[in-house]
């Protein structure tokens, strides 16, 4: 008998997880970009209507003349089969016999004429719903049905005597079919909309310079000052600077917007500089969202970097400092050498969180003016997930993932050769 | 007198960095106790009305304890989902021999360049067929799959740095690969542990996306999805309250700190995967 | 017990790190694995103790064969260099651990722990942790927890690298001492040959994945099976001197002399290339005359004095005399060697003796 | 005190207590949240009548209402959101209140049942319906909803500015006809902004103060200037070039002719734009007429009346008519079991009484729906503005298209890149039109 290694058991919860709840999700997001799946068309199954625009573009089709008209045909019918559906329902015994005494054989070419006739007898159909049974039981007609399944649009189209093709069959169930279907089209959509490409340079603008001046820059800054510090003041520090990321994104841009508005603080200094007071999130929308990102983006680089240095051994900065090293030649020779690791993960790992993040801009400007300050991660959002007038497009949302999905990949590619990730991982020497 | 110069600049330096910090949070707790004045920056007088929340239920709201205890049963669980699982699958890769190794973690870290939020639909379609849709255990569990990637990479480089030697010497002293795991090495990586639940924490506690798009009933709310409704689109907002619930939403992440920031400037020990 | 490796190979992928290797241990015995690094002697250690799988062969542990006997019921007791104390455990606790792994009684594990930790005078520190102890304290811990539960046999991986030279004495008898009284059957790998020769019975000496010779230390110090053996073992190490055979007599570019018949009767042919070995102590001013050249260094060793003497050719022999310095750098002086102890080596390197009569006399 | 009253009244989750004996149904009703409505109120009612009636009739059945309301600063978004992924999964509620564009969203979707399936639209009260509001309910040949409310947006005034800058009493009172007639247009507002500007009256920037985010009320600029936006032939969406580039052309002008209006106008917060309007400080702007609900109830502005004056959105230049957006909302029956979807029915039915429909109306500043209410003593006596009818007559709706979305994300950036400078209005339009080429294809006809 073969043991099954710890190994798997250690990796399976985990395994299931990740691959049911995100590779899986990945692997599907990949298929859906090439759809048009959206809210309009819905997710699941298939749903054939035959509704005014549908009829339409099967008038200019070529469909056969005479099976169009057929479709199109309305005709209300009392004949054995709907007397017999009337008799099977909930309408009152006495309207049904007096349907089955007098209506046999009439025929109303809309539902108005029919409820007309139904409101001339005797007993007429106590409600609406009634009425509506009866139109239900007696019409004749696919012009404004729906289906679910193929199978049940062949067995109504048997029963108008409608003989059709398989050629036009398919044409029918393709015209009529207002659920999604495979396209590559959002592909061509990306390329060619004139906008994807300043989306893209808004994301690598924004990802640069968030990520040089702050996820970096800023962090590397404050490890290093603090470093240098006494305890109690680096504590400090270094907390001050990790409540933006504890403070929730909705309640932090708005602590932002209360101090960039007319009525904040800014405008408030600036009137002492005869500044009329104005919205200083819509005047500058580039710097507000990276400062805005910056300051909680920094908080990851400054612990990973601080507690890199504290790693340091001290007797490499004695040595120095007895070598009459200044802290700037230190910092130059000693730490900044020792903790290149550290940045170069901070740097990989917080381009990938940049890209795909976008909170934060959707909070402070929502991408404008204009998608001034659209990126990416945004724009997927905006198209998938939010969209003020509610066609939520799932299938191009999820090409403009892919995207970023791609470029990820590239990233992280060139980042892994850089950590030259193979050495990283040695071969474990238990064997068994 | 040179480090004592070179100190007094820092601190200089570093204050005119954080002063946007100090600006937008002084003006937060002063928001939180006060009237606002209608024509100045500065408030009118003291109160607590923005406290209400506290005691009494807001109108077309939940009461903010049941959603606290909420976003806790929320936090908590996917904390201790991400430590588990985390905590296994790290010592795997990093100390069980296994076929496709450095692909696996290769492909981990690709994994972080999906965006989460476009991956929602999928999820949602995932989440529906299992019937965990509309339900906190199901973001629960999404969220804690989302995270596992960067747990495992944490977990991973603490385990990298516990010597082979305990190991050996466990299995030599006549110990199962297991009890080896759980009796000798899980006791030497508290500190990722601990580094790794303040990361998942402060992350699902701060989670609005997936329990919003997910789990929308009114039952299932979180603090996040709470604080986001007292924001309208149109209509003036109460932003003293909303500044006040959004202070006591952050209290359980501050007093968490508070307890574990010592273990957060450990991480390095573990390098995250970026030991050099 | 016995231990026994059959043409044990070890390869990590392509590369072939042991290759087809023998060795028998005797039971109670402790042999040595000697070798500089990355000659396969951790490999070695870590086959037998099931860290690592063997690629082909047979390992013994008496007769059984442990080939694909786990590791944990191999009951080998291991000490390695960094020692592996767990950190987060209590002395006392550390030394339980391999028999509450067996669930053993508590009250036998309190009463073997006592006793064990008495042999070798720790019992006063059961309660401390691991990092409130010094080297030698730790050193003593770890192999009190190898040797608690009473191993098929007890390996020791660089146990004395991380201790400073006196405690490093100190360790070598004690343990030497321990091994004894206990009886076990000792496996010690080990990069210095002083250790290796103080503290066992036999030494095997590794390179390159092969073992070289396997002897007493004084037969692998007088009859080296070749010119790796004859340099490694040895401080300050053997000279070596290249020449061929002229009519009897080896002739180098600035030596000659004249080989004994038992050498010559080995078997060597005229112009062959020859090698000969000869260590510091026999070149001596008393020796003879065929040492000619000028002193190079002189390293003064207090109860000795050491010199290099470079020959015309450039190449060097060193000489070791007992007392001080009675020579200056520069002197041109002419010695000889003490010709029965020349080791003479053919052009692979392979004693010319050894190989006539097989390998080691001993086996 | 009043406010609080009625916001104690509107929990998200009512569950009503009904009678032990009768069948409980679950009734799930989703809207946006507004303490300041009664949509939420009226739908409580509705199913309080609807129950006496269940039990008069002698049914075994009782409904329960399950009503939830979606707030957030993008509150519709999210419900939208919430309402289609919900549907898809089969845990989304009987009856959703939303605007009328998402009925071709839904109804192409199968998410929503069409309404004349259900409800006779020639009985009492939806026969006395107005019938402009019908077109927004329709869709591919279906109605597909009944109208919840109704409103008109409207360019409002500061009369004591315009008083400073010239205004005679007089003028003041015949301005909203010379609206209505086309004689003062939307050059005219920038003129009288300038005017307000240079005088001093108003800050710069505050002479004419749109609104400060994305929305509907946008579109009425384009129509100011005669655009088309929907082929009624066909039902596919038009773009006119030229009334797109007089649209454009406008906002530029205001920007950076005029100066009326600040260049990093769009942004500015709801809470910032109200205390602008409501406190003098903005000369002309626009809105709609609920907002006068927001302002006098929630902020607290109570001299509306005497300092605002208002008209319909001017023609954009002489020879064009003046227009008003109105926006219906509009309650859909979603697609369910034969039972729950006759219940809802009957629920709209109830809820869309006069009566019921003028408690929203009036409560938070929108149109009564049906023709009777005119003749009702509470709807007549607070009705604001007065003149329903002729607000009515010129308002025109967006179309139900499924691309409505795409096409006025588009539009939308267009303008934003004029107002911010980016581009100039000619170069905004020929990249508009690109986009659409690339993106809409077919579904866009740009003439």
């Amino acid at each position: 008998m073969k043991r099954i290694p710890l190994a798997y058991w250690f990796l399976l919860p985990a395994a299931v997880s990740i691959i049911l709840f995100y590779v899986l999700p990945v692997i599907l997001t990949f298929v859906f970009s090439f759809t048009s799946m959206a809210s309009d068309t819905g997710i699941y199954g298939n749903h054939y209507v035959y509704s005014k625009n549908a009829i339409r573009a099967l008038e200019k089709s070529t469909l056969n003349r005479d099976i169009f008209k057929k479709i199109i045909e309305r005709k209300y019918v009392f004949d054995s089969e709907s007397l017999k559906i009337i008799s099977q329902s909930k309408i009152e015994k006495k309207t049904q016999t007096e349907i089955e005494e007098t209506l046999p054989g009439t025929v109303y070419s809309t539902e108005k004429a029919l409820f007309e006739a139904l409101d001339k007898l005797k007993n007429k159909p106590r409600s609406f719903r009634d009425k509506k049974i009866i139109s239900r039981a007696t019409i004749r007609s696919l012009n404004g049905e729906e289906f679910i399944e193929i199978s049940e649009m062949r067995v109504a189209f048997e029963k108008l005597q409608i003989e059709v093709g398989e050629e036009d069959f398919d044409l029918i169930t393709e015209v009529t079919n207002t659920s999604w279907h495979w396209t590559t089209k959002n592909y061509r959509e990306v390329f060619s909309n004139p906008d994807s490409w300043r989306i893209f340079k808004n994301t690598g603008l924004y990802v640069t310079l968030t990520l040089g001046l702050f996820n970096v820059g800023c962090a590397l800054i404050i490890a290093l000052l603090t470093f240098y510090m006494s305890l109690g003041q680096s504590k400090f520090f270094r907390s001050l600077w990790l409540i933006p990321r504890i403070s929730p994104s909705v309640l932090y841009v708005l602590l932002w917007r209360d101090l960039m508005d007319h009525s904040g603080f800014i405008s408030y200094v600036m009137g002492y500089f005869g500044v009329a007071p104005t919205n200083w999130m819509g005047e500058f929308p580039w710097v507000t969202i990276i400062v805005i990102n910056g300051f909680v983006g920094a908080s990851m680089g400054m612990i990973i970097f601080s507690s890199a240095m504290q790693a340091i051994p001290k007797s490499l900065l004695y040595a120095a400092s007895v070598d009459g090293a200044y802290m700037w030649q230190q910092i130059r020779r000693i730490i900044l050498p020792q903790i290149r690791w550290p940045i170069l993960f901070i740097a990989s790992y917080q381009t990938l969180s940049l890209l795909t993040s976008f909170e934060y801009i959707q909070l402070s400007t929502d991408g404008g003016p204009a998608r001034d300050t659209e990126v990416w991660a945004l724009h997927a959002f905006h198209t998938a997930l939010s969209n003020y007038w509610g066609n939520l497009r799932y299938g191009f949302g999820a090409t403009l993932s892919v995207v970023l999905v791609v470029i990820g990949i590239i990233a992280s590619i060139t980042y892994l050769k850089l950590f030259k990730f193979q050495v990283l991982l040695q071969e474990p020497p238990i064997e068994n | 007198m040179e480090k004592h110069n070179s100190n007094r600049i820092s601190t200089i330096i570093l204050f005119v960095l954080s002063l946007p910090l100090f600006i937008l949070y002084f003006f937060f707790f002063l928001d939180v106790f006060t009237v606002p004045s209608t024509d100045s920056i500065w408030p009118e007088s003291f109160t607590l009305v923005h406290w209400r929340f506290l005691t009494e239920t807001l109108s077309g709201k939940p009461s903010i304890w049941i959603t606290t205890l909420n976003t806790l049963i929320f936090s908590g669980c996917v904390v201790a989902i991400v430590l588990v699982l985390s905590s296994t699958a790290g010592y795997a890769l990093s100390r069980l021999k296994m076929p496709y190794r450095s692909q696996l973690l290769g492909t981990l870290l690709l994994l972080h360049s999906f965006p989460s939020v476009s991956l929602l639909i999928a999820i949602f379609i995932i989440l529906q067929m299992i019937g965990l849709y509309d339900s906190l255990v199901g973001v629960i569990i999404i969220k804690a799959s989302l995270e596992l990637p960067f747990g495992i990479w944490i977990m991973k480089g603490f385990y990298d740095t516990v010597p082979w030697e305990i190991e050996m010497s466990g299995v030599q002293d006549g110990a199962s690969r297991f009890t080896v795991w759980y009796k000798l090495i899980l006791p030497q990586i508290y500190p990722g542990l601990a580094a790794l639940s303040i990361f998942s924490f402060i992350s699902s506690w701060g989670e609005y996306v997936l329990p919003f798009v997910l789990a929308p009933s009114a039952e299932q709310q979180t603090l996040s999805v709470y604080l986001a409704g007292l924001l309208s689109e149109t209509t003036a907002v109460d932003y003293g309250l909303l500044k006040a619930v959004g202070l006591f939403y952050m209290l359980p992440v501050m007093i968490f700190y508070i307890f574990t920031h010592e273990k957060l400037m450990n991480i390095y020990g573990g390098g995250g995967g970026s030991k050099g | 017990m016995k231990i026994i490796l059959k043409k044990f190979s070890k390869n990590f992928g392509q590369v072939e790190v042991i290759k087809d290797m023998d060795l028998e241990i005797e039971s109670g015995e402790m042999v040595a694995l000697l070798g500089p690094s990355g000659c396969g002697k951790t490999t070695t250690l870590f086959a037998i103790c099931g860290i690592h799988n063997i690629t082909s062969g047979q390992i013994l542990f008496g007769d059984r064969v442990i080939n694909n006997v786990p590791t944990q019921e191999r009951n080998v007791g291991v000490v390695f260099q960094n020692y592996a104390l767990y950190p987060h455990l209590t002395i006392y606790e550390n030394i339980a651990f391999p028999l509450r792994i067996r669930k053993m009684e508590k009250s036998e594990i309190d009463q073997l722990v006592q006793e064990y930790s008495e042999m070798v005078g720790i019992s006063n520190l059961l309660s401390r942790r691991p990092m409130h102890l010094s080297g030698g304290q730790q050193q003593r811990v770890a192999l009190v927890r190898a040797l608690i539960r009473k191993p098929n046999v007890l390996l020791m991986d660089e146990p004395l690298a991380n201790l400073d030279a006196a405690l490093r004495l100190r360790m070598r008898s004690e343990i030497r001492r321990i091994q004894q009284e206990t009886g076990i059957t000792a496996i010690l790998v080990t990069h210095d040959q002083v250790e290796a020769m103080s503290m066992s019975d036999r030494i095997a000496i590794m390179n390159d994945g092969k073992i070289q010779q396997i002897s007493t230390p004084t037969e692998m110090y007088s009859d080296p099976k070749n010119t790796f053996v004859a340099g490694f073992i040895g401080n300050p190490p053997i000279s070596f001197y290249n020449g061929v055979l002229q009519k009897n007599y080896f002739v180098g570019t600035a030596m000659k002399f004249e080989l004994s018949e038992a050498t010559l009767s080995n078997g060597i042919q005229e112009e062959q290339k020859l090698e000969i070995g000869v260590r510091p102590e026999y070149v001596h001013p008393n020796f003879g005359d065929e040492v000619e050249g000028k002193i190079l260094f002189i390293e003064p060793q207090g109860r000795e004095t050491l010199y290099d003497i470079e020959l015309d050719d450039g190449q060097v022999i060193r000489s070791i005399q007992m007392g001080s310095q009675q020579y200056q750098m520069g002197e041109r002086i002419q010695w000889g060697m003490d010709h029965k102890n020349i080791l003479v080596f053919d052009e692979n390197g392979e004693n010319i003796f050894s190989k006539l009569y097989g390998t080691s006399p001993k086996l | 005190m009043k406010v609080k009253y009625f916001l104690s009244f509107f929990p998200i989750i009512i569950y009503s207590i009904t009678f032990a004996y009768a069948r409980d149904v679950e009734i799930g009703f989703w809207t946006k949240n507004d303490p300041i409505d009664y949509r939420n109120g009226s739908i409580k009612m509705a199913v309080m009548i609807l129950n006496e009636e269940l039990k008069i009739e002698g049914a075994d059945v009782q409904v329960v209402a399950k009503i939830r309301s979606w707030d957030g600063g993008k509150a519709w978004s999210n419900l939208k959101q919430a309402y289609s992924l919900a549907m898809e999964a089969g845990t989304g509620p009987t009856i959703i209140l939303s605007g009328h564009e998402d009925i071709a969203v839904w109804g192409n979707s199968g998410l929503i049942q069409p309404i004349d399936e259900l409800l006779d639209l020639d009985t009492w009260p939806m026969s006395n319906i107005v019938e402009s509001l019908w077109g927004p309910m329709s869709w591919n040949g279906k109605i597909w909803a009944v109208p919840q409310d109704a409103e008109a947006r409207l360019l409002f005034f500061w009369n004591k500015h315009l008083a400073k800058i010239g205004y005679s009493e007089s003028d003041l009172e015949a301005l909203p006809d010379k609206i209505a007639s086309g004689s003062y247009t939307l050059y005219d507002v920038l003129k009288d902004a300038q005017k307000m500007q240079d005088q001093g009256v108003v800050q710069k920037g505050f002479g004419f103060y749109p609104r400060p985010k994305k929305g509907g009320d946008y579109w009425q600029f384009y129509r100011a200037f005669d655009g088309d936006m929907q082929d009624s032939a066909t039902g596919k969406l038009v773009l006119d070039k030229q009334a797109l580039l007089a649209y454009y052309q406008f906002f530029h002008d205001a920007v950076y002719k005029y100066e009326v209006t600040s260049k990093n106008h769009i942004g500015t917060s709801w809470s910032n734009w109200h205390a602008a309007v409501t406190s003098g400080k903005a000369g002309i702007w626009h809105g709609g007429t609920w907002q006068r609900a927001e302002w006098v109830d929630m902020i607290g502005f109570h001299s509306f009346n005497e300092n605002v004056g208002f008209g319909l959105m001017p023609a954009g230049k002489s020879g064009f008519k003046p227009t008003t957006l109105t926006h219906p909302l509009a309650y859909m029956i979603s697609r369910n079991n034969d039972e729950l979807s006759q219940l809802a029915a009957r629920i709209i039915a109830i809820a869309t009484e006069p009566r019921i429909n003028s408690l929203h109306a009036i409560k938070s500043s929108h149109l009564g729906i049906t023709k009777v209410q005119d003749a009702q003593e509470f709807y007549k006596n607070n009705q604001w503005p007065s003149d329903t009818s002729s607000l009515l007559e010129n308002a025109f709706s967006l179309p139900n298209n499924t691309s409505f979305g795409q096409y006025d994300i588009a539009v939308w950036n267009g303008l934003t890149a004029v107002w911010s400078g980016r581009l100039t209005p000619q170069e905004s339009v020929d990249y508009i039109t690109k986009e659409l080429n690339a993106t809409m294809g077919g579904k866009v006809i740009i003439k």
